[in-house]
């Protein structure tokens, strides 16, 4: 479900009292091409945006789980409003530290505990995943497509799931190779794996970012086969052959957290998940760029009758066990 | 699913990828085998090999030669791996510390340097990496074509190098003195041969190998640089080694095995086998330690393997 | 008295080595950061008072000293016997995961059982794992850096799999995660309002034990096996026998160092628990001359340097990576003071010099 | 003059090993070098060779002042040295050894076949047997050593250092290369000659230089007249007597029964083929036999370090057969290994520690699982004055001691250990005129407790002096065993060439 939308103005006087501090702790590098770089990204935009409301400190790069606590501690003691911990593993430390600090906020990227100073975010990847899966399943002329991942955790592998099934909605008789590479930066073996794919037949493929995905793009170059980008727009990279691919913006729910942070409408809110969709604009499509022409009117009509659909959340998304 | 595993296709690309994906360990394994033959264990051939994959994208970003690239990464290379000498030759340190403390430092420092010089961009600066150049004639041999012909001109130099360093061994003056070093060198010092100089020497050109290795990453298998993009094939490379008792050809076969269980891993998770996929990604691994049972109790190390060696110490 | 002034001489001879190269370390570090623009003097104050400027950062470095302690502890008695077990790491990660599966399946049983009986669950979990490597050493001469190392691998994609299938948390909608054990059985929490945890207790005791190990006589067979194959059967040793024990013992440590960090701080099994720990020990035990006060030492200035490594990366900007890198010079910079020994030795006039030189090989044996 | 040493010196941790030394050496002549363990001899050499750097004094070769700073300085120099420990790397072949650190004719590739043939030249030249293409693993430490030899006459030495070369040299070879070192000689080469043996230094050598406690105490020139105690009285400062008193005790029963040990090793091929004997109580068997005819494989397999293929060992009629090692040492087989380096010394470890390996688990030195530290120090600074054991004190690693000392050190331990059996490989090789004395009134003193032991030497003098049988050991067969009241050298050294003979034979 998603969270309230209403957006309130800003209360009166609120560029003159102290701006909000914001801390965002990534668990890995903000130029990863992928889910810590979209979050910088986002929370960077936000603070050009509202100049002087708030004021943001990041870390990156905190891989080691036990040193997400005192992180979070540090941050708190001194005095920061709202804390963002971009990643599930962040939870039992917010939950606990948050404890500690009823004043301060904090924010976890996926997860499903909170309390009344802590909300959880998250990405509706379905949504992103079945565009792609709607878009290769269309395009592939062999009917093999393909989809390499970095590791199997839930921000990957819920987008995976939901590529597969947009797939064979579209096209029932495709076959799709999923692959794992274990790894987010063994971008050689993603290559590999990815060439493995086209070697077989298969001609598009969509990853899951990170970089690893700078090898599947690479693989594709290679092989001269499609390919679909995540999070940013990746054409640049392989012009000819980097297809689409989904597009994150944080933006829009870091904003919502803000402000409901800044109208006090943060720890009474009942609910308390924000999410990324198709609906609000956190998740959107690369264009085609040059690849405009080989795409058929009828996929871009279809794209589109998705997009509309997702947008009033009509898609019948599949049910998987993990 | 069957089906799709016997085809001569699935077997091209299985080999053919065994091959690309195992050069890289096999070129640092190379020169490893000249560092633990001379008597030393580099366990920081994962950082040194790190360093290479930076020097070889830095060289060939900035001076848009490819070659540029090669020579930086082999130079980085060398120069990292002088300071394993310097700490297992002439301080005498522990080479396990030694190279775990290499393997932190440059981690770290290729990491750092590459932000340095990058900085944060929206997309990673890029090159245009080694392509695949297909031997005339006789690439089109049917099967052995594609399986051997159509790769890039590092596969090709690290293939030569295999026999390269085979007649360096064993049919040099160089050679016989790397091997007397790393057996007894008090028996080598006694001959008037300067343990240390051989030991720099062996270690500087395990250094440029794996430079060039992480180069084959950074500018050969891929076109640009990531943070840890070695992922362990530095560790890989030392086991390869001993693996293949400090054989050249065996080394081949040790490289190309666990390659060849990488692609074949890889394959098997693509077209769908009901295991789950962790279970195949430590595949290689699991080989490696059942290949290994089945060869080790040949194995004899180079009797001064891991020892420091000072004239004046008895 | 000429005893006192010899004595505190000889110290300050051993002492100022390692103080100018730890200088010299953070030095080059420092130089690397002014290169890059940032100001060397702020981030190495922050470095140092990251680590012990108040009562949580210094409770932070006991934390983070706990595994290390008891893993390089384990590591140095394979070190001894000249094994080169670098799979602290696959150990930990076992003792982690046998200890878990214990607590969460046994969570019936009354803490006062289930807390000892998870403790020796880790051990055998670890040195189960390490155990392998030893056997298959002792039995197929299969060299253990290259077993310890795969085995590494291993354990990660082993738990990847447990922790997202038979493992997996029922409630914790999909995550890839165990469920939290008892409260009961979680370690108690020693100073309040930090993490400081009864683990750091259960290191000083095995640091101790291990005190003891090397006055025992198996410490003497443990450190003989080292001295070579042929002295060891001479002496009526068993050779295979004690390889396997040794790194039975050595990686049960490891697999301790596992229950600590999870019963202390995860309460779960989660990804990635072990990173980077098993090189650090390494590390830590040979900094410490492979003996266990020498460890205790190390791994307190090494979890210093982590912690306020991180505090540094936080407060002043400073990259991850620089931390790594200063991590690594200060360890080349401590083993090349060895090299100020020698010069000092050369330098010694004399035929008869008294000099402290014999242990300063850095070699373990 | 080949070469003049001055003044030179040189210490260790502590300890002086030569102080203020002079030595000259002259062209086309032997000279000897003698001195107790420790006295600094290798010391000396090794600085000559370029190995150790002398704290202070000077050297001359051939009238010139130089310094010699590494071996290929002294190589260079025309000096060459086989070492008390060989210098050869034992999975390389012989031509590779000989090769190693010279420049070839073929540029940066190994010019083997060129060598090998200079090689077989002045093998003839020499009469220095050899097969160029023999792995040194394979070699016999007598073939060993002519590889040494060669390996120096192949780079031309004009000086020539050996460091005890005769003490693992059957007679034969002894013979042999003394005719070697003569035909040096003869080429107006100069030789430095170390050794304990006295009558190998009255034989050959022209001049003598003894060093004492790492000083010069005497050099003259052999002569007729020169005679061992003479030699002994400059070395040690006195004479050392050894007088062989008649056996006092009578023997008791058989102790150490062997029976039909045959031993098959991984190659198949038999190493040990049907042995048997038995020692009584209070008794020395000699085993006498040109290296390398099983005599180490036997020790390990009386010792538990080998299982025996068949037969049976029995001691005190209790069987032993496939018993382990411990089991050996606990029930009193104490064993004087043949290889100090590797087999009898933790090298690495503390003379205190080397006294305690065999029995640290033992009551004597443990409590509880724990060491008794006391108790460790006490029996070794008891072992260290008792066994004049010369080191800077009972911390000193056992690498840092003098080849003699290190053998003090096992013999002190086995000998303290009060065992029922000593199997005892080459006791005294390597060790002085003085300490060798010692330990033979050591062993005669342990057999007239009541001890039985097996005495392998490869010095056919002391198998004569000690045993009360000799038993000749040819191929891993017995080829008899001989009362030692009625036997000839001639009769042995028959039987040792693998020549069955039916006289003489003492059948028990
Ligand atoms: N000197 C060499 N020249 C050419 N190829 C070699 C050489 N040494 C090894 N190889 C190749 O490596 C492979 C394995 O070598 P090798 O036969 O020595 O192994 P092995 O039989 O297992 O070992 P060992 O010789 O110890 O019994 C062989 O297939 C051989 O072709
Ligand atoms: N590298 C070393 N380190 C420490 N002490 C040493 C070293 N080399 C020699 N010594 C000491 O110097 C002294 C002289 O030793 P050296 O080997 O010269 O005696 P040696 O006369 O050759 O005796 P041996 O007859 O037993 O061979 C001994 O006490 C020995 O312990
Ligand atoms: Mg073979
Ligand atoms: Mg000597």
């Amino acid at each position: 479900g998603c969270g309230s939308k209403e957006e309130k103005a800003p209360q009166e006087g609120g560029s003159e009292t102290k701006p909000l501090k914001v801390a965002l702790i990534l668990p890995g590098k903000i130029d990863d091409v992928s889910w810590n770089q979209a979050m910088y990204e986002g929370v960077k935009a936000l603070e050009e945006e509202y100049k002087g409301k708030i004021e943001l400190t990041y870390t990156e790069q905190v891989y080691e789980v036990s040193n997400i606590e005192p992180a979070l501690r540090d941050y708190a003691s001194e005095g920061y409003d709202l804390i963002i911990g971009h990643g599930f593993q962040f939870m039992e430390p917010i939950i606990k530290v948050a404890g500690e600090f009823p004043d301060t906020k904090f924010a976890l990227g996926t997860g499903y505990k909170t309390l009344p100073n802590t909300c959880v975010y998250d990405i509706h990847l379905e949504g992103g995943g079945y565009l792609m899966g709607t878009l290769a399943g269309l395009m592939t002329k062999t009917n093999k497509i393909g989809v390499v991942g970095g590791a199997d955790v839930s921000e990957i592998y819920r987008g995976h799931e939901a590529y597969k099934h947009a797939a064979k909605q579209v096209n029932p008789d495709v076959q799709i190779q999923e692959l794992y590479t274990g790894d987010w930066r063994d971008a050689a073996k993603a290559k590999e794996g990815a060439i493995t794919m086209y070697d077989s037949g298969v001609d598009v493929i969509w990853h899951s970012g990170d970089g690893i995905g700078l090898g599947t793009v690479e693989a594709a170059k290679q092989k001269n086969q499609l390919v679909m980008g995540n999070v940013a727009d990746q054409n640049v990279l392989a012009p000819n052959n980097v297809l689409s691919g989904v597009v994150y913006n944080w933006t829009p729910a870091v904003k919502q957290i803000v402000d409901d942070i800044l109208n006090d409408n943060f720890t009474n809110r009942d609910e308390k998940f924000y999410w990324l969709t198709v609906e609000n604009g956190g998740i959107t499509m690369a264009p085609f760029h040059g690849l405009d022409s080989t795409v058929p009117d009828e996929v871009k009509a279809k794209l589109t009758e998705v997009k509309e659909a997702l947008a009033k959340n009509a898609v019948e998304m599949p049910k998987y066990e993990k | 699913m069957l089906s799709e595993l016997l085809t001569q296709g699935f077997l091209i690309s299985l080999l053919a990828g065994a091959i690309r994906t195992s050069a890289p360990i096999l070129l640092a394994a190379l020169g490893d085998i000249f560092t633990q033959r001379s008597g030393i264990l580099n366990l920081g051939l994962e950082g040194i090999m790190l360093m290479g994959a930076l020097g070889g994208f830095v060289g060939a970003y900035f001076s848009g030669s490819l070659w540029v690239g090669v020579l930086l990464a082999i130079i980085t290379g060398i120069l990292f791996s002088l300071i394993m000498g310097f700490l297992s030759i002439t301080v005498k340190a522990n080479q396990v510390i030694a190279g775990t403390a290499l393997t932190i430092l440059g981690t770290g420092l290729s990491a750092y340097l590459y932000r340095s010089i990058f900085g944060v961009q929206k997309l990673p600066p890029q090159i245009e990496s080694f392509q695949a150049i297909k031997v005339p004639l006789l690439s089109d041999i049917p099967l052995f074509g594609p399986i051997l012909f159509e790769h890039n001109i590092l596969v090709y130099l690290t293939l030569i190098l295999v026999v390269v360093t085979y007649i360096v061994l064993e049919k040099t003056t160089f050679g016989l003195k790397v091997r007397a070093v790393g057996e007894h060198p008090r028996a080598a010092d006694s001959k008037g041969i300067n343990v240390s100089l051989i030991r720099y020497l062996c270690v500087m050109i395990g250094g440029a190998c794996a430079g060039l290795g992480g180069a084959f990453l950074s500018i050969g298998l891929m076109n640009t640089f990531l943070d840890q993009m070695v992922s362990g094939r530095g560790f890989i490379a030392v086991a390869v080694v001993i693996f293949a008792r400090w054989n050249p050809y065996r080394a081949l076969g040790a490289a190309l095995l666990f390659g060849g269980a990488n692609a074949l891993q890889l394959k098997l998770q693509a077209i769908g086998v009901p295991v789950p996929h962790q279970l195949l990604l430590a595949l290689p691994y699991i080989l490696t330690v059942l290949v290994l049972i089945s060869v080790s109790k040949k194995a004899e190390f180079p009797a001064a393997y891991t020892l420091p060696y000072s004239r004046a110490e008895r | 008295m000429q005893k006192i002034i010899k004595l505190s001489k000889s110290a300050l001879v051993s002492i100022a080595p390692a103080v100018i190269t730890i200088a010299l370390a953070i030095m080059t570090g420092g130089l690397l950061l002014l290169v890059t623009g940032q100001d060397p003097i702020e981030a190495f104050k922050t470095l140092f008072w990251g680590a012990f400027g108040s009562k949580n950062r210094i409770a932070e470095t006991l934390v983070k000293a706990t595994p290390l302690m008891i893993m390089a502890l384990g590591t140095s008695i394979a070190f001894k016997s000249q094994l080169w077990n670098i799979g602290g790491d696959g150990q930990f990660t076992l003792g982690a995961v046998f200890a878990v599966f214990v607590a969460l399946n046994l969570s019936f049983m009354p803490a006062l059982i289930l807390l000892p009986l998870s403790f020796m669950a880790a051990f055998l979990g670890g040195a189960l794992w390490g155990g392998l490597a030893g056997a298959l050493r002792a039995k197929f001469n299969a060299n253990e850096v290259i077993t310890t190392l795969m085995l590494n691998y291993i354990a990660v994609y082993l738990l990847s799999w447990l922790i997202r299938g038979p493992m997996i948390d029922p409630k914790g909608q999909g995550f890839p995660q165990t469920e939290l054990i008892g409260e009961a059985i979680r370690l108690p929490i020693l100073l309040s309002g930090t993490r400081l945890h009864l683990g750091i207790l259960v290191a000083l005791l095995i640091i101790l034990a291990g005190y003891f190990f090397w006055r025992s006589s198996l410490g003497f067979r443990v450190k003989l096996v080292g001295e070579g194959p042929d002295v060891a059967s001479y002496s009526g040793i068993q050779i295979s026998k004690t390889i396997v024990l040794v790194m039975f013992i050595s990686s049960g440590l490891a697999g301790l160092a596992g229950w600590s960090e999870v019963f202390g701080i995860h309460y779960r099994l989660i990804d990635d628990i072990a990173i980077g720990y098993g090189s650090l020990a390494i590390v830590v035990a040979l900094l410490g001359g492979l003996n266990p006060l020498g460890i205790m030492v190390s791994s307190f200035f090494f979890a210093a340097l982590m912690v306020g490594g991180s505090t540094m990366q936080r407060m002043v900007g400073v990259p991850f990576s620089l931390v790594n890198v200063i991590q690594g010079l200060v360890i080349i910079f401590v083993i090349s003071r060895i090299i100020y020994t020698q010069w000092r030795d050369r330098h010694a006039v004399g035929i008869i010099n008294t000099g402290v030189s014999d242990k300063s090989t850095g070699r373990s044996n | 003059m080949a070469v003049e040493m001055q003044g030179v010196s040189k210490g260790f941790k502590g300890l002086v090993a030569n102080n203020k030394v002079d030595f000259r050496l002259l062209k086309g002549s032997i000279h000897g070098l003698l001195g107790e363990n420790g006295a600094g001899k290798t010391t000396l050499m090794n600085i000559l060779f370029g190995l150790y750097q002398p704290d202070e004094g000077e050297i001359f070769v051939d009238g010139s002042k130089v310094t010699i700073d590494k071996p290929s300085k002294a190589m260079d120099l025309g000096i060459g040295m086989v070492h008390q420990h060989f210098m050869l790397v034992k999975p390389l072949s012989v031509t590779q050894n000989i090769m190693l650190g010279l420049p070839s004719k073929k540029g940066p590739f190994l010019d083997t076949a060129n060598v090998e043939t200079a090689l077989l030249e002045l093998a003839r030249k020499y009469h220095l047997m050899i097969n160029p293409k023999a792995l040194i693993k394979n070699l016999s430490v007598g073939e060993q050593q002519r590889v040494e030899i060669l390996s120096v006459l192949y780079r031309g030495a004009e000086i020539l250092i050996l460091d005890e070369p005769t003490a693992v040299l059957t007679p034969q070879e002894t013979k042999e290369l003394f005719n070697i070192l003569k035909l040096m000689r003869d080429d107006g080469k100069a030789v430095v000659l170390i050794s304990h043996k006295l009558e190998e230094i009255i034989n050959i050598c022209d001049e003598v230089t003894v060093l004492r406690d790492g000083c010069r105490v005497a050099n003259e020139k052999i002569s007729c007249e020169t005679t061992k105690s003479h030699l002994t009285n400059m070395m040690v400062g006195r004479e050392v007597l050894f007088d062989f008193k008649d056996r006092s005790s009578d023997f008791g029963p058989d102790r150490l029964v062997v029976e039909n040990l045959t031993l098959v090793n991984e190659k198949k091929l038999s190493i040990l083929n049907g042995i048997n004997f038995s020692i009584r109580a209070g008794e020395i068997l000699g085993l006498a036999g040109v290296d390398g005819n099983g005599q180490k494989e036997l020790c390990e397999v009386l010792t538990g370090l080998k299982t025996v293929s068949s037969g049976k060992i029995a001691l005190d009629g209790q069987e032993l057969t496939g018993k382990k090692t411990k089991d050996f040492i606990t029930e009193g087989i104490a064993h004087i290994p043949e290889d100090r380096h590797k087999t009898g010394l933790a090298m690495g470890l503390d003379i205190s520690s080397n006294l305690i390996i065999k029995e640290f688990n033992g009551p004597r030195f443990s409590t509880k699982g724990l060491l008794d530290f006391k108790a460790i120090k006490d029996n070794a600074e008891r072992l260290l004055k008792e066994y004049m054991i010369k080191a800077s004190g009972i911390e000193a690693k056992a690498k840092d001691l003098s080849g003699g000392n290190q053998q003090k050190i096992i013999l002190a331990r086995e000998i303290s250990s009060s065992p029922r059996v000593i199997i005892a490989n080459q006791p005294t090789r390597g060790l002085d005129i003085g300490a060798t004395m010692y330990v033979r009134e050591k062993l005669i003193e342990q057999r007239d407790k009541g001890v039985s032991v097996l005495l392998i030497s490869a010095d056919l003098e002391e198998i004569l002096q000690l045993s009360d049988r000799i038993a000749v050991i040819y191929d891993g067969q017995i080829k008899g065993i001989l009362d030692n009241k009625n036997v000839s050298i001639e009769e042995i050294g028959l039987l040792m060439a693998g020549v069955e003979s039916g006289a003489g034979q003492c059948k028990k």
